[in-house]
C-alpha cells in the first residue's frame, strides 16, 4: 500500500524550488492526468446504478421493491464480467466491416506495463456505461418479469446487442481507425451516448414492456388507464439526486482528458437538467392542474439525456432550450404511450431513456454551436447533412435495440416465460421469486 | 342494525368491493390485518435461515347495515373473495345496538346508509 | 465522445520517458488541474442538493415528504437557471460602487475559446454555492407554506439576494479589482462562505418561519412548545452523510486551485464536523438526559457550517474547538429559538446555518492560526481589527438577508398568500398542493 | 476565497502556448497531483460511513434504526478526534522496536509550510480508514448493546487497538524505516487492508457479539436458528452500492500517488465486487432454493473485502477468481456462524469482514500475478514463503484484534455492562437509550 | 358494558380525546383504517393518470365502557369529530358479553375503567 | 358463537399465541393499535421538547371461537399476556350472530373452527 509515500514526503520536503531538471519526474503528465479523471468520471458514473436502483424501487410498490433491487444489482454484476469477457472485444476490438470488434476479449494480450494502465481505465469507464444501458430496462419490465429471464436478458444485452450497436458509433476510440464502425464513419454525433446508451436501454425496455404487457389492473377492461402509484416517493427523489450527481462523470467524462471543455460540458449538463425539470413540471402543471412530483423528477433525467449526445457541441443557452423541450417531451411520451399506446412502463425508462435520447440525438444537428466541440448546426448556418446523419443514427438505434428486444425477450417468452403468474404478481415478485420482503415489519396497505 | 365483519385475501379487496356496490352497499371501513386460520401460513428462507409466516396478511372488513341488507351483504362478500383455496376467510356478523352518524345526528337504522 | 483517445494511447506507448521537447504538451498544466479541481468540487456540492431534500424530508411528516423534495428540486433548477441569467452577472460581473456586478448576464461576451474554460468551470462551482444558499430556506418554512409562493422566493433569492451580498464579499475573485465589493474591501474573510452562503440562507428562513407563524398544533395555547418529530430519521442521517461528503467539496473546493492547502482544509473541515457531533451530544445528553440522535446530526452539520468560513485561516486544533462550539451552540440555539422565541423552524435551519455560520465567521477573527491561510487571530496575537471586520460582515448579512426576507415573504404575503390553509396543513401538503403521497401503501398514523 | 481565482484567469489569457521558462509555475507537480488524489480519494472513502450506516440500518429492525444511525455517526466522531489526537502517532510515528509509533500525537511537530500539506492529506485518508475498521463492529453488536459502551469501545479501536496493529502492517508508509513495523519487515502484502481494517473490525465485532450473546428471540430453546429480517432492504442495498463506490477510494486511492496502477486497481475492485455477486447469489440460490437479495448484497461486500489485500498484486482474471470464492465463502460462512457457532451476527460483519478479510488476505499468495504489483504467487509459480507470511499476518491480526476485543468487552461487561435490559431489547433500545422512534408516525408491526 | 366503535377524520383525533378525558372517559384503542362512505372519495392524478381513491384515511376508535358511560361517550365523540362536512363517520354500539383485565384478573363491569 | 377481542403488549404477542396453540385454537386475526388506558403513556424529549405519547403501541387480537372455546380462550390470553405491571390490557367478548366461512359456505358454530 502506498508504495511511495515515504518517497512523496522526501519529495515534498526537497523540492521548494523545482528546477527544469527536474520536470520529467516532479510534473504530471497529461496521460497520467487524463487516467485520473476517467477514472473519477467511470466512478461517478458507476454510482448511477445506485440512482437507478433507488427511482425505479421509489416508483414502483413495496411488495417488488427486493426484486426491483435485485436486478439492479444483477445487471451490474453480470454486465461488469460480460462486457470484460466478451463485450469490450466487440465494441473496441478491431473492426471488421464496420461492423464488429474482433479483439481484446478478456482484455487479452494487453500488457499493463505499456500502454495497459490506459486501456483498464478506458475498460472501466466503458463497463460503467454498458451497465447503464443494461440498468434502463429494469424499470421498463418492472413488477412482473420472472427474474431469471432478466437475468438472460441482462447477459446479452451487456455481451452482445450494446457491444455491438456501441461498435458501430465509437469503435475508434480506443484502437482508432482500426477499430472505426459504419456509423461514426458517416460523421455521426453522440458525444456521451444518449442513443448509444440511453435510447439502445429504452426501445429494449420498450420491447421488454410489449411483451410482457401491462401488469395486472393497469388497465380496466374498458382500456382506461389506471394509476398505480410508486411506494416511496422520497427514494426516488434520492436517485434522481444520485444520477444528476453521477451525470457529470458520464458527460464530462467522456472526454476522457483533462482540458477546458470538461468545465462547459459540465456546465451544459447542469442547464439541461434543470431545464428539464423546469420543463416537466410546468407541462404537468399545465396538462394536470398540478405540479406533479414524479413528473419533475422525470424531467430532471429527461434533461439530462437529452443532452448527453450534444453536451460537447451546444452552447449553455442551447442547453437550456434542449433540456426545456425534453422535460416536455417526457410528460407528452409519458401520457401517449401509456393512454393511446397503453404499453405499461412503471418508471417511465421508455420516456426518459428512449424518447428523450433520440430527440437529444437529433438535437445536435440543428443546436450545434461554434465554439463548443466541432459541428455546426442547422440554427447557426450548418448543412442539413448533419440532421440526416443523426437521424440515421437514431433511426439504426431504433431498429437495432428494438429489433433485438423483440427476438430477445420473444424467444424468451416461447421457451422458459417472461412473466410471472398472475397469483405471484399480485402477491409481489419478493415473496415469490426471493422468499422475502422489503420491508417485512412496516405495515403496508397491500391492495393499492 | 348488524355488524359484518369479513376477514379476506387481500388480492381480492377490489372483488368484493365490486360486488358491494353492485348489491348497493357503499358504507364500509378496510384494516389491514395479520391472520391464522387454516391456511397454516408458509416458511421462507432469510440468509439461509428458516422463518416461519404464520400469520398472513389479510384485509378486514367492517360494514354497519341494516337488517335487510345482512343477506346481500353476505353473498356479495362471499362471491367477491372466492377462490375455494384455504384461506379465503370468515365472516361475523354481530347485533349493533345503536348507532349515530356524527354530522347529521341521525341515529339507529338511518344513521346506517 | 473521447475524442483524443487513440491519440493518448498513442502517447502512453510512445513516450515511455518523455523528453523536454515533449514537455509543453505532454504535462499537465495547472490552470487546467485547477479546472478539474473546481469541476469536481462543484460536482461534491451539487451533491448536498440530495443531502438537503434528505435531512428536510426525514426531519419532517411523512405527508409534507413529497412537498419537500420538490422544493428541494425546484432550488436547484430554477437556481441554476436564474443564476446563469442573472445573478453570477450581479455577484462577479464589473463592479459598480461596491454594490453590485453589471456585466456578464447569461454569460454575455465570454469566450469560450479564450478564458471561458475557466469562466464556465467558476461558474458551475458559484452556481452550486448558490443553489446551496437557497435550499436552506426550505427546511425552515417546512410543512405550511404554498408551493407558487416558495417558488418564487426561490427564484428572487438566486437572482438577487444571494448574488448581491455574494459580490459584497466575494466580488473579485473572477475579475480581480474589476469586480470587487464593499465588504472584501475591508478585509472581511469568509474563506467558503458561513456567512455569504449559510447565513444568508439561515436568516432568510428566518424570516420565512417568523411571517409564516408555527405549525399548527407546534405551541399549545398556553405557550407551550410540543415536538413534532420527523417521520423518517435515516433519511435523515443519510442525509448528514451525503451533506458531510459534499463538504469536501465546498471547503477545500474553495481554494479553486490545486495546491497543498486543500488537504488541511479537508482536514480541519473534517475535525470540526466530528467535534460538532460530540458537542451537541453532549449538550444535548446533558441537559435533556439522553443522547439525542436528531441533535447529534446536526451537530455535525453545525460544526461543518461553523468551520467553513475559517476553514483555510485556522489550526486543526482550532477547527475542532469551533466545531464543538457550534454543536453546543446549535442546540442551545435550537432551543432559545423554539421555547423562548417561539419561531418554528421544523429542522433546525435558523440554527445550524444562521447562528452556527455567524459563529463561524467571527471565530476567524479570535482562531486565524499563523502558518494557516493570511490572517492572524486575537489567539495568537492579532488585532482585534479583525474581529470588527468580522462583525460588520457577520451583522451586514444578517440586515441584509433578513430584511430582504422580511419584505419578500411580506410582500407574497400581502398578495397571493405564502400559508396552505389549516385543513391542507392537516392533510398535508403532498395530497392538496401536487395531488399525490409520498407513501402511498404503506400505513401512516395520520394523527401523529 | 479561491484565492488566486483572478490570477488564474490570467493565466490562462496569457498562456495560449507556455514557453518552457514557465514551466516551473505553470504545470501541476507531481505531489500536488497526489495530495489531489488522496484526497479525493479519502473523500470517498469517508462516504463509505454512509454506507455501512445504511446497511446496518436495513439489516436490523425498525425500532434500533435511530441507535444503529447513532453508533455509526458517533464511530466517525470520536474516530476522528481520536486518532488525529493518539492513533496516528501510535500508527505513523518513529518506530520503537517494530511495535509501536511514538511521535506526531496531534500532528504536533508538523510544519504545514515544509511537508506538512502531505502529511495533513495523508492523516486524512489514515483517519477515514481507521474509521471504517471501527465502523464495522456495531453492525456485529446491533440491536443489544448499551450505547454509552458503545461509546467506549469506539473510542479504544480508534485510539488504540486498530493503530497498533496498523503500525505493525503499514507503520513506514508516512517516515520510511524510520516508522516500519514488525509485519512489513516480513514482507506481508496488505495493499489496502483486508487484513489491517477489514478483519481487525470483523475480529472485533466477532469478540463483541460472542460476549453480548445473541439477541432474544434469535434461538430456540432447542437452540434453532431463527430469522430475525432486516426491516428496509431498499435502504440496505443503497448502502451497498454506496460502499461500492467508495470502495474506488479505499483500494485505488491507496496509491496515494497518481499514476496508471489506479485504473487497474479500479478495474480489479469492480470485477471481484461483481463476481462476489454472482458468487453468494449462486451459492445462496443453489443451497436455499431463491435468489436471496441480501446475501446477494452481502456477496458484493464479500468480493470487495477479498480484493482489498491484492488489488495491486493480481490480474482482472484473479480478482475475478477471488471475488467469486470470497462471495461464496461468504454465504458458507454466515451459515455457519448462525447455525453451528450459534454467533448472532445481524448484518454479516464478521463474515463479510472477518473472514473474507482473511481469505483475501491469504490469496494474494497464491494469485498475486507477475505484471501487475511486485510479487509473484504460488499461482504463478511464486514462493510459498510469501503463503506463511500472509498467514502469520492474518493469524496475528485475528490474535490481537479477537483477544483485544476480548478484554476490552470483557472489562466492560464486568464494570458497566454492555447488554440492554431484556425489557429494553423487545421494546427497542431507540426509546430507552435515546428517547426517540426512527419511524414515528408509520405504522410498524412491532412483533416481528 | 358496551364496545363503542367510532370512524372519525384523522384530523379530529385529538379534538375527540380531549372531549373523551373531559368525560372522564380514558381508554380507548385506535387503529388506522380506510373507509368508503357518503363522502364519495376523490381523484387525483399521477403522472397524468387518473387515480381514484374511494377509500379514504380515516381514525377507528374502539372504546369499552359500562352502561352509565354510553352516552357521554357518543356525546363527546360526536362535539370532537363534528365538522359539518361529508365524512365526519359514524358511531356503533355494540353489547360486550363479558371482560376481562388481564393484569387483575377483574372481570364484568369492573374491568372496564 | 363469540367474538373475543383482547388488546395486550406487542411484545407478549408470541406467548399468546403459544398458550392459544395449546388450547387448540389456530384461529385469529392480529392488528396493530395505539391505546391508552390505566397505563398512563410516557414523555420523552424530540430535540429537547416534550412529547407526550399517551397512545401506547398495543396489538389487538380477535378471535372468533364457539362457546366451549370461550373460558380456554380467555385462560390462554390472560396467562401469555400477563406481566402484573400496568398496560397489560383488556379483553371483550361479544355475541356473534351469525357466521361464514367463505370456502365452504359453512354457516354457524361449523364456520367458527
Ligand atoms: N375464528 C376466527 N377468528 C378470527 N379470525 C379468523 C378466524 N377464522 C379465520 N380468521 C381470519 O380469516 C383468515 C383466513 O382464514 P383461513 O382459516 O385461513 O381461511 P379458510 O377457511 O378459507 O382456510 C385468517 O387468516 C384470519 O385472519
Ligand atoms: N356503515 C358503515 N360501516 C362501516 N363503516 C362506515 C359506515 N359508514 C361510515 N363508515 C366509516 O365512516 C367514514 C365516514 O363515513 P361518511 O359516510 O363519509 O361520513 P358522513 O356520514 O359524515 O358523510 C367512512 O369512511 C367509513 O370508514
Ligand atoms: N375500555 C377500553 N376500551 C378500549 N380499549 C381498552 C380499554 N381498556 C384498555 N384498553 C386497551 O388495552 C390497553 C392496555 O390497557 P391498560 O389500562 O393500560 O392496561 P392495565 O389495565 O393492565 O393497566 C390500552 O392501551 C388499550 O389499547
Amino acid at each position: 500500500m502506498f508504495k511511495k509515500a515515504g518517497w512523496f514526503l522526501f519529495l515534498v520536503l526537497i523540492l521548494s524550488s523545482p528546477s527544469l531538471a527536474w520536470a520529467e519526474d516532479s510534473f504530471l503528465t497529461q496521460d497520467r492526468a487524463n487516467i485520473l479523471w476517467t477514472l473519477l468520471a467511470a466512478i461517478l458514473v458507476m454510482f448511477m446504478q445506485a440512482g437507478f436502483a433507488m427511482v425505479e424501487v421509489g416508483f414502483t410498490r413495496a411488495k417488488n421493491a427486493g426484486n426491483i433491487l435485485m436486478k439492479n444489482l444483477i445487471d451490474f454484476a453480470f454486465g461488469s464480467i460480460l462486457f470484460f469477457l466478451l463485450g469490450f472485444g466487440l465494441m473496441f476490438g478491431t473492426d471488421v466491416g464496420g461492423i464488429v470488434g474482433t479483439s481484446l476479449f478478456g482484455l487479452k494480450g494487453v500488457n499493463f506495463a505499456s500502454g495497459g494502465a490506459w486501456i483498464l481505465t478506458f475498460w472501466f469507464f466503458q463497463c460503467v456505461f454498458c451497465a447503464t444501458a443494461s440498468t434502463i430496462i429494469s424499470g421498463g419490465v418492472a413488477e412482473r418479469m420472472k427474474f431469471p429471464a432478466y437475468v438472460i436478458v441482462s447477459i446479452v444485452v451487456s455481451a452482445l446487442i450494446y457491444p455491438l450497436f456501441g461498435h458501430w458509433a465509437w469503435g475508434s476510440l480506443l484502437l482508432g481507425d482500426e477499430g472505426s464502425g459504419w456509423l461514426e464513419g458517416l460523421g455521426f454525433i453522440d458525444f456521451a451516448g444518449s442513443t448509444v446508451v440511453h435510447s439502445i436501454g429504452g426501445w429494449l425496455a420498450l420491447a421488454g414492456a410489449l411483451l410482457l404487457g401491462p401488469r395486472t389492473g393497469k388497465y380496466t377492461p374498458d382500456g382506461t388507464s389506471k394509476a398505480i402509484p410508486g411506494h416511496n416517493i422520497p427514494l426516488a427523489g434520492l436517485g434522481v439526486f444520485i444520477l444528476w450527481f453521477g451525470w457529470f462523470g458520464f458527460n464530462p467524462g467522456s472526454t476522457t482528458s483533462v482540458d477546458g471543455t470538461i468545465g462547459y460540458i459540465a456546465v451544459n449538463t447542469n442547464l439541461a437538467a434543470a431545464a428539464g425539470v423546469i420543463g416537466a413540471m410546468l407541462a404537468a402543471w399545465l396538462r394536470f392542474g398540478k405540479p406533479d412530483v414524479s413528473f419533475s423528477l422525470n424531467g430532471a433525467l429527461a434533461g439530462l439525456v437529452g443532452i448527453t449526445a450534444g453536451c460537447y457541441e451546444v452552447s449553455p443557452v442551447g442547453s437550456i432550450l434542449i433540456g426545456l423541450m425534453a422535460g416536455i417531451l417526457c410528460v407528452i411520451s409519458v401520457e401517449f404511450l401509456d393512454k393511446k399506446l397503453k404499453i405499461d412502463d412503471p418508471v417511465g425508462a421508455v420516456s426518459v431513456h428512449g424518447v428523450c435520447g433520440a430527440f437529444g440525438t437529433l438535437a445536435v444537428g440543428f443546436f450545434a454551436a461554434p465554439g463548443f466541440g466541432d459541428a455546426t448546426g442547422v440554427f447557426y448556418g450548418g448543412s442539413f447533412k448533419l440532421v440526416v446523419t443523426q437521424f440515421i443514427g437514431v433511426a439504426s438505434g431504433f431498429l437495432w435495440a428494438f429489433g433485438c428486444g423483440l427476438i430477445l425477450f420473444g424467444l424468451l417468452k416461447k421457451s422458459m416465460g417472461i412473466r410471472v403468474s398472475k397469483e405471484e404478481e399480485i402477491k409481489g415478485l419478493d415473496i415469490e421469486e426471493h422468499g422475502m420482503e422489503a420491508y417485512p415489519s412496516f405495515q403496508i396497505f397491500t391492495t393499492e | 342494525m348488524k355488524l359484518v365483519i369479513a376477514y379476506i385475501r387481500p388480492e381480492k379487496l377490489n372483488d368484493v368491493k365490486e360486488k358491494l356496490y353492485a348489491a348497493k352497499i357503499y358504507n364500509m371501513s378496510v384494516t389491514n390485518v395479520l391472520g391464522s386460520g387454516r391456511q397454516k401460513g408458509f416458511t421462507e428462507t432469510y440468509r439461509g435461515v428458516l422463518k416461519e409466516v404464520n400469520l398472513l396478511k389479510k384485509v378486514r372488513l367492517e360494514i354497519g347495515v341494516n337488517e335487510d341488507f345482512v343477506q346481500p351483504c353476505l353473498k356479495a362478500i362471499q362471491e367477491g373473495a372466492y377462490t375455494g383455496k384455504e384461506g379465503d376467510g370468515v365472516i361475523f356478523v354481530l347485533e349493533i345496538a345503536e348507532a349515530l352518524r356524527i354530522r347529521t345526528e341521525e341515529t339507529g337504522p338511518q344513521a346506517m346508509g
